[in-house]
């Protein structure tokens, strides 16, 4: 059989089937990165957002949320949580405000953080400004 | 009598590869097909805006080459190195000339302002003869390769595998665009 | 064991071991707050358990992937590590710079910790795995550095083999898109898109190549195969990992703000990955067939040919059950996210550790190529039980995972809200429980069978 | 066994009919025909061309079992999948 396949074939297929779809990911990339602007609500992305975000990922709320399905998947997803909350940023504050301190006995509770005003704020601006994103309808429906 | 398996031409990993890429094709091609029932008008309307002609010459451009790189591989088993190097040669501008006219298409495209997320029909009309174009030039780097090769005289009538090689995978490329051409061009 | 720096190896397979128990045990606490919701609060609350983890998970893969290269790289290279001393300094940064992360994590509420870390000079904290104070990602970028400086010089002056350069690929691949981890833009969609650079392109793309290469290396040592067969074979595979997985990105592209595309481009490609994790699966079977020796190691055998099977289960079968795009709509982000997770996690990374380890701990105390019998069989012992109970702990959250979709997702106006829904499912919690348990013991065995037979011979090569 | 050597007048005449058939899908394109028929007669055209490609330029009339029916079965498989999406 004259099919001896070499290591030097395989070593090509490998070196160059990598850059190939590398390239490839870069141009998508690129397009993309392009294209966000129609679907990212980067128009809405103002400072109490930028501030809003910040409180999120300085209280880790990922630990236990998902936020567009990432995260973690102990507690609800927020990507859509002012819409399921009815449009309402207060209720959103209302909720992370009074959390008890020592939390609800035998069930899951969240942290009290004991977030400033301003903090509260800028955290229900960032859900807000994330419930906007152009997210192909994710997810299938309110309850997330 | 016992019974001989026949093997495809070339190295037998090259079959493993093609029959994935076709995979990879064949869906695309299924995604398109399936997409289009629900968007029969958008897909025939944005179908007309496509450069027809220029991808008839692309056609041409690809089939004239598979068929260069197939009197390539005659030649060299004939152990006609010249022969088989010249005709390589031409293979590779033939390839060259649809990088050039596709190319072109593209950067109308672009002038108009027309990307993947335009609409559904773009979105898989670039796609596909994007990945395709890449293709392209994957296998015109092999070609180039080999005639570079042919030319050094590392092939003969007996050491011939990596031509055989790189020539399916050529004609695969061929194969997809002859589906491609009229599916999204003309059907 | 022919060289003698590749003693700096053992610290590391130490320490990864002493981190992998405690990402266990913080494993069951949390499969504990899943069902009893205030077991440790407020002290541990759910997301302090969770970072600690999976930032050990992290760190004590690293480890055992460092101490892999530090055993295998001199050995495959015929020649003395470029330099041991800068192996064990780094061994001590990094250990230390890991314990002060944990202990961080575990001593204050995360916000003060960014606070005194002066997370606002450059923000990285908060986000999925890379939780870690913006000081210690650099920590780690130079730990890394002296590490592929380390291992490259000593690849350079040495033999260079196939297996060698593909980790050296891997590596500095993992330390390239590491260096995302530093890109958080306020626009959280490219924060979001970006990210996986990190983590898919380490998961399903360079750490495939370190995997890859560290099971050839063991199956060469193992069964004595050609070196031409199993590095040709090692070409394929991480030629398929990457072709596949590169494009395969754009399956967490779907639902996050970016194009609609991605749904196709990210269905195809994602669905093709389980091929190179099957040709692994082909690939350590039909080598330990072909084997020209009997080794008298069988918990290494046992551990590599478990860890080609584990990887195509976790990694192919279970990431491809949810990864074509209609499927992904409904199942994105719930329990069948993390029964893939475990699973794959453990089957493709976990075990190629412990595989490594299970070959080299041998030589490194002393021994000629193998533990005594008594040793081996408790190894392979925990083994089964750590891998049994991971089938359990996958197949519960799948199931846990299905009743979750259907009730939440799939069910319009009368879907469920997040919380009742936990509430239906917990039978389901409990038995991961009850899973995860066991696989703790699984792991007290493990541990348990490096410490049993010492004093009896070595395994004889069977006849 | 002795494989039949590659002919060039058969190769030269298979390429004369890809280029023919081209121009008829093209023709077909041009004259601005549409309807679920002739898009299915454009596209068996193609599956043609592809058989021929097949066949022919990849020499696979000369293998074996599975391995001369891959891409022919891969054609099939596409025009079944084309005709059922559109005469959906």
């Amino acid at each position: 059989m004259s099919q001896a396949f070499t290591k030097s074939m395989a070593r090509n297929i490998f070196y160059g089937g990598s850059m190939f779809f590398f390239l490839l990911l870069l141009v998508l990339t690129f397009d993309t990165v392009e294209s966000l602007p129609k679907t990212d609500n980067r128009e809405n992305l103002t400072e109490q957002v930028a501030k809003g975000k910040h409180v999120w990922e300085n209280n880790n709320c990922i630990g236990c949320h998902t936020l567009m399905g990432e995260g973690a998947y102990f507690a609800p997803e927020l990507g859509n949580v002012y819409k399921r909350m009815g449009n309402s940023k207060e209720a959103i504050i209302a909720f992370i405000k009074y959390r008890p301190k020592n939390g609800i006995p035998g069930r899951r509770s969240m942290p009290q953080f004991n977030l400033t005003d301003d903090e509260l704020d800028a955290v229900a601006e960032f859900l807000k400004y994330v419930s906007e994103i152009n997210n192909q309808n994710w997810p299938p429906n309110i309850q997330g | 009598m016992t019974k001989v398996t026949r093997y495809p031409p070339g190295e037998i990993i090259i079959w493993l590869f093609i029959m994935a890429e076709l995979l990879v094709f064949g869906l695309f091609f299924a995604a398109y097909a399936i997409t289009r029932i629900d968007n029969i008008e958008l897909f025939e309307l944005y179908q007309q805006n496509l450069d027809t002609t220029a991808a008839l010459y692309n056609t041409i451009a690809l089939l004239s080459s598979s068929y260069f790189v197939i009197r390539s591989v005659i030649a060299i088993k004939a152990d006609e190195q010249k022969n088989a190097y010249r005709w390589m040669l031409l293979a590779v501008v033939m390839g060259l000339v649809f990088i050039v006219i596709k190319t072109d298409e593209f950067a109308h495209h672009i002038d108009n302002g027309i990307t993947l997320s335009t609409n559904t029909f773009y979105m898989f009309y670039l796609s596909l003869a994007f990945f395709h174009y890449l293709h392209v030039i994957l296998g015109l780097v092999v070609l180039g390769v080999l005639a570079r090769n042919m030319n050094k005289g590392m092939y003969s009538s007996k050491e011939n595998s990596s031509v055989e090689t790189g020539a399916s995978y050529w004609h695969m490329v061929d194969l997809v665009w002859l589906i491609l051409f009229p599916l999204v061009y003309v059907m | 064991m022919k060289y003698t720096s590749q003693m700096v190896a053992k610290p590391y397979f130490i320490a990864a071991i002493a981190l992998f128990v405690g990402q266990i045990l913080f494993g069951v606490i949390m499969g504990m707050q899943y069902v009893v919701g205030d077991f440790l609060f407020p002290e541990i609350p759910f997301n302090v358990a969770r970072m600690v983890h999976t930032n050990l998970l992290i760190v004590w893969l690293l480890f055992g992937f460092m101490g892999a290269a530090y055993y295998m790289v001199p050995d495959e290279a015929e020649t003395e590590l470029h330099s041991p001393l800068l192996a064990k300094v780094m061994f001590w940064i990094f250990l230390a710079a890991g314990v002060v992360t944990i202990l961080g994590y575990l001593l204050v509420p995360y916000a003060t910790l960014a606070e005194i870390t002066m997370n606002d000079l450059l923000p990285t904290m908060g986000r999925e795995f890379l939780e870690q104070p913006t000081i210690i990602k650099i920590g780690i970028v130079v730990v890394a550095l002296a590490f592929l400086f380390n291992i490259g010089m000593t690849i350079l002056k040495g033999r260079k083999t196939v297996i060698n350069l593909v980790l050296m690929i891997g590596l500095v691949g993992l330390a390239v898109f590491f260096l995302f981890a530093f890109y958080n833009p306020d626009n959280i969609v490219l924060d979001k898109m970006f990210w996986w650079f990190v983590v898919h392109l380490w998961v399903e793309g360079v750490w495939e190549l370190i995997l890859g290469s560290l099971l050839a290396y063991v199956l060469i040592k193992t069964t004595g195969v050609d070196r031409e067969v199993i590095e040709k074979w090692l070409y394929v595979i991480i030629a398929m990992a990457l072709i596949t997985g590169l494009i395969g990105t754009g399956h967490h592209f779907f639902w996050i703000g970016t194009p609609g595309y991605w749904q196709w481009w990210g269905s195809i490609f994602s669905a093709l990955e389980p091929i190179p994790f099957f040709m692994m699966t082909i690939f350590a079977f039909n080598m330990v067939n072909k084997r020209r020796r009997q080794h008298p190691n069988k918990a290494a055998v046992l551990w590599a040919l478990g860890c080609s099977v584990m990887a195509f289960l976790g990694a192919g079968v279970w990431g491809f059950m949810h990864t074509l795009s209609f499927v992904n709509y409904y199942t994105h982000g719930s329990q069948i996210t993390a029964a893939h997770g475990h699973m794959a996690f453990y089957g493709a990374y976990v075990m190629i550790v412990l595989a490594i380890i299970s070959y080299a701990m041998p030589m490194l105390n002393g021994r000629k190529a193998a533990n005594s019998m008594k040793a081996q069989i408790v190894e392979m012992w925990s083994f089964w039980l750590m891998t049994i109970s991971m089938v359990f702990i996958t197949l519960f959250l799948t199931a846990a995972g299905i009743l979750q979709v259907y009730l939440q997702r799939m069910n319009g106006d009368a879907s469920l809200p997040f919380m009742v829904v936990q509430d239906k499912i917990e039978i389901f919690y409990w038995m991961r429980e009850g899973a995860g348990i066991i696989f703790l013991i699984g792991l007290i065995v493990y541990i348990a069978s490096f410490f049993v037979g010492r004093d009896q011979p070595e395994a004889e090569m069977p006849k | 066994m002795k494989i039949k050597k590659q002919s060039t007048i058969v190769e030269t005449v298979v390429f004369l009919l890809l280029i023919m058939l081209t121009l008829v899908t093209y023709q077909v394109g041009k004259m601005g025909l549409s309807g679920v028929n002739i898009s299915l007669g454009v596209f068996a055209i193609a599956l043609f061309k592809g058989a021929l490609i097949s066949e022919h330029f990849m020499q696979l009339k000369h293998a074996s079992g599975l391995w001369r029916w891959m891409i022919l079965i891969w054609l099939i498989l596409l025009g079944i999948v084309i005709y059922l999406a559109f005469t959906a």
